[in-house]
């Protein structure tokens, strides 16, 4: 993406638009484009979601796993988030092993879903040391059409949030996997809001159009605390533009806004 | 074998007759970016094939001077299957890679197309058996959608031995515990072959009788890509309106 | 080689001969090439054979392993086949891990021998979910003149065939193997046939000229059950041309025959 | 939290009080091969960084007809950290690679240079905390002395909240057991962030004052960066004397 | 070491005299697709060589304007050798690989062919020792069956050290519980060493000594190479009248 | 390296140079560059040293981990030597696995301290056939200018003579690491010394530039015995040139007497 020529000509008409509060698709600068959520659309996975932002569209899945902890949290169950551009997403993707896009991706879910603590790993703990839940959360980009973050976390998100574990029983040294299930220990919960810089104007949610011309983008996730109190828990930078630190705070200031709308689209019950 | 597959009235284990397919619903033209798409709910298997091209060979290398090349990618979500695949290519989606884009290659006029290639992306989000033969089913559709000129459609299904009977469109638990599998596929109305695979133990005149169910379920697949594309090209042509 | 431009005069001659019945080589449409089998080649190899259809050369070697079963069947050993198609075999070939063609051949030649039930596999296990035999068998391809599968076939038949199992005691939770041998237990022999289709025609074991202009190849593998009766195991159309149903119906008719010539040659005490 | 960051009298447990940097030092020029490099001593932290460029694009599919292509690799040598790193990149150190030349590449006039490619390799000799920031900084110093026109130099910093404490310059310990982190760049005398990076819990307020602490010890970072290259120039110029 | 590789009537495991080659039987033109090949069972290890070239470099930019570029690569079957092993390339085959082909370039006259590649490729069958050395002296057969002008043959052949004796043609058993392993290639009629490796301890005087046995057993395995030439033209010769 | 066309012009000027005894940076064909140890330059890695000759800059760390033994040696402990010519020291360096040329070296370097016995490794086992220590030594090249051998079996072999073995309890079949040191159980100490054969002479610690017109080169290690005898105890030949008998044995006994003066320069207390 990054290697391309900007296509000057289409960043002039973008940042000419913006001048009166306009975008190509007819949002304002702050607008979402539609955002559909559909969760459970994969059966045997114990969670799954798709989500569309607009035409961007993305699918994950959730499944446990009994593994071995990490030496040093050995009282922990494990969270593992990846994912793949898959090639029918986009005529730029190959096929392969993840590129930097993709793991930068996976990476700031990941730092999203974790540093919210929405996942209780201490409950995911099967036998300290020895066995433990591990719970791969797997990222399918099925349709590019820009903000790849946002929606990859929302339906990490809603995948983890209707998910089931599988209950079981531990023996001696051996775990047995019942045939039940349990809901998923979870806590705070994260939503990611990633807005474009492109000349002095703040998008967010950026089409692709928009992400091919920016100057670079920011990625912000809120979550309340125990206290119901809304925190920044994760951020990301990206792209090789710059941002004042005027334009940081105020960038800030709007992802909060923009997280608060997007919590309510979130499946019913929670927060 | 401890699991019957068939039950006490003749009837699979879900009611299905034996010569009956699963409810299978074709969606066309289901990406933005893809030239042509298509998805399929395939009884509980899930899968969304995106098609690029004709477009320009990349590594020029591999261009052809007088056809296009065709490639196909088959491959599975790690949460499409009960343990978690590893996201590697595994070798059984190498060899059905294979096989799908030979199963689907001889309906592309590739000739018409020097110099070009045309890819074939199945993308398996739920796998309950029967996946390449829907994966070829449903990237016929996805050609049609991408506008590629072809033969015929491709159509398919697999025929296995369970418990002694022979049934069509194989579910994953009659593949695991039945006697046989065979995936066939074939242009319909040219009453061509262009896929057969088969394991289990079959004497020649079960073989025989596979095969002919096997026809019977293409056909009845093909009714229903027809009508996909019907529906499909009747909405497109109204939106054109 | 399905990149390569079809060399047309070759295709027009070969078919032209074929009208009256005849091939390049001399053969008949239906003739096998001289076939030769020679067993226990490396003798630090359990089992191995190399296998010649005329200039095509094969070699397999089986090795046994201690290893851990699959966790859905704790009480059966594991095979596991690789082919490798080893650069001095033909000047198309390149090093490098397995391409999808050196794996169609493994996963064809293993299903033959799967499907035939030709290694009881429940023999093979040494402690039930934790320890069991693992069968590697190994097929290098020496000099590729055609027909791959069915050499490949025949070589890790008669390596399997003539292959020794160390015996082994098993005491608690070790296992240690013995310097002594028990033959493998096997049953039903798969025997692969594989014909080229050349416009209207069927070749049967198609020579390296024959499989470069044909539409596309059946491999059809016959094994005796239980009750001594013949029957198809294992099927692959490999190629991108079309089969009408009558050639299929036909080819498999032809296969069963030249199956049955081919099993003769099997090293003695084999059915 | 079992083990307290924070001492009785207010102090890290380096003995640094909240805002303070650890001892930073610059080597410039230490490479014979590298057409430039620095290499840092920043507390622990031991990193070494080469450039090579601008020089010819390979693969050549890569080079841009507009401007020149910025690479950029972070690396960490297996024993520089407590349990031995396998030689493989890591997902973290892809990631850092990208976010270190998204970092570098604003200060850089690459559109002097087209066609070809400049390439910054750092490698993290000891991990101590804070390799992200000590790496854009240093890796600066190292294009400035293979004589790379730029806009500033890039200075970076992380910041973390400890023990209910911002704290300035994150060492190991304290980013494994603090609350938060976050690493900033900057160009210093454009008053521009090129890299922001954050995970743990803050109030937007909290937050503020993060940034804030961040850029104060940008500022004493790029002090630093411009006594190294004035001395390392000073000693050039009197050795070409 | 427990085990006595030396017997009480001064003999070696397999009943050799110190200076006494295994039987060794070359073959020459084993392969029909290769340009030259040769296939030896040296004892019981057991390689097959096929050489190819001079043929286009590919990919081109390894091509060489003023010659030939020689690739040589060392590869042992899984079933080769007692425990299985992996597919993959070891670090040990890669290095035999850069070895052997230093050992066998010397020979060759690149400059004859610019542009092109030579390409050499060793499967070891059965390994039992002394495997580098013997795919050395195969592979000169197998360059020489290809027609490719060489300066002279390459004659191979290891020394060990075992139980203080010096040893020539080093068995399996004897470079695993021996005291050292002296590899050593020549081009017999030029008197020069083409590949010398050495691992153990052994005095200078030692060292000396064992370069003059395995310089008596490269003159051994010449006069075999030779023979084997010699009554492989003979024989196509005689199929060509 | 091999592939460049060898610049003759400067192949000339240096062995026209080495007829009266010179070399292009002013040495005599057997003088060593200045070389400059630096030990413990990672203090979080039990062992490492940093070794320069003239400008060739070499860093090499050991780091101790618990492991398994291999099967034919359960009562000893494993070392490991990998070098990484890592991209920032010659623009020659890709990034990507070791080449054959990073194997080489370790594989050299490694035989050398092998084949010395320097590591004890039979005082490495913790619990035989289960657990022992291994013994990890990464070379990092970090500025090529020629003699990597040397540098690099130096660095390795300082780092292991400083490095400290971390004290450890066994318990059953557990083993607990404690926060004690004790030093490494080296024995016999090799040093390397290189020679370039360029035209019929021999140069001591090659350049980069006598690299790269040399006919090749010859490595050998030297090795004090348990008699304190001086032993060649590994060797090695690069590059495709020759070496006629009398060159060979030349070169060793040069090798011999330089290996003398570089032993003196090893961290003291070492032999």
């Amino acid at each position: 993406m990054t290697n391309q020529i900007i296509p000057s000509v289409k960043r002039r008409q973008i940042i000419e638009l913006a001048e009166s509060g306009k975008r190509m698709d007819g949002r304002s600068l702050t607008d979402l484009r539609k955002v559909e959520i559909k969760t459970n659309v994969v059966e045997k996975a114990e969670g799954s979601a798709t989500v569309k932002f607009g035409d961007t569209y993305v699918i994950a899945g959730v499944k446990f796993e009994i593994g071995e902890p990490f030496p040093d949290t050995p009282n922990e169950g494990v969270m593992s988030v990846s994912a793949e551009f898959v090639p029918l997403a986009s005529p730029g993707f190959e096929t392969g092993p993840p590129d930097e896009n993709a793991i930068e991706l996976a990476r700031v879910v990941d730092r999203g879903l974790r540093e919210s603590k929405l996942l209780d790993t201490s409950k995911l703990c099967l036998i300290p040391g020895k066995k433990v839940w591990i719970a791969w959360v797997d990222i399918f980009i099925l349709d590019h059409c820009g903000n790849l973050i946002d929606a990859s976390s929302l339906a990490s998100l809603c995948a983890l949030l209707t998910s089931k574990l599988p209950k079981a029983e531990v023996v001696g040294d051996e775990v047995k996997i019942l045939d039940e299930y349990a809901p998923v220990p979870l806590r705070a919960v994260p939503i990611n809001i990633t807005l474009a810089k492109i000349g002095d104007k703040l998008f967010v949610d950026p089409s692709l159009d928009e992400e091919e011309v920016m100057d670079c983008r920011l990625s912000v996730a809120f979550a309340l605390d125990d206290q119901k109190q809304e925190k920044i828990c994760a951020m990301q930078k990206g792209g090789v533009g710059t941002l004042s630190f005027e334009e940081l705070l105020r960038a800030v200031e709007i992802a909060k806004v923009k997280s608060q709308e997007l919590r309510k689209l979130l499946p019913s019950g929670e927060k | 074998m401890d699991k019957k597959l068939i039950t006490e009235d003749g009837r699979r284990l879900d009611g299905r007759r034996f010569d009956e397919l699963r409810p299978i619903k074709f969606q066309i033209g289901v990406l933005k970016n893809a030239d042509g798409s298509a998805y399929v709910e395939w009884g509980r298997t899930k899968i969304l094939v995106g098609v690029f091209g004709p477009r320009e060979s990349h590594p020029k290398h591999l261009a052809m001077p007088d056809r296009c090349l065709i490639r196909a990618r088959y491959h599975m979500a790690p949460f499409s299957v009960e343990e978690r695949k590893s996201p590697a290519p595994s070798r059984r989606e190498i060899e059905l890679s294979k096989v799908i884009r030979e199963a689907l290659e001889p309906a592309i006029f590739v000739e018409l197309f020097p110099r070009t290639t045309i890819d074939i992306f199945a993308e398996v989000l739920q796998a309950d058996g029967s996946t390449r033969c829907a994966a070829i089913s449903t990237a016929a559709l996805a050609l049609a959608d991408a506008g590629i000129p072809m033969r015929d459609l491709v159509s398919s299904v697999a025929v296995a031995k369970v418990d002694g009977n022979l049934v069509l469109d194989v579910m994953d638990i009659e593949d695991k515990l039945g006697d046989s599998d065979m995936p066939l596929a074939m242009m319909p109305s040219k009453n061509l072959i262009t896929l057969i695979q088969m394991d289990g133990l079959l004497t020649n005149e079960e073989f025989a009788k596979s095969v002919e169910l096997a026809k019977k379920g293409c056909m009845e697949v093909y009714a229903k890509q027809k009508e996909a594309l019907d529906s499909h090209f009747r909405i497109a042509s109204k939106e054109e309106v």
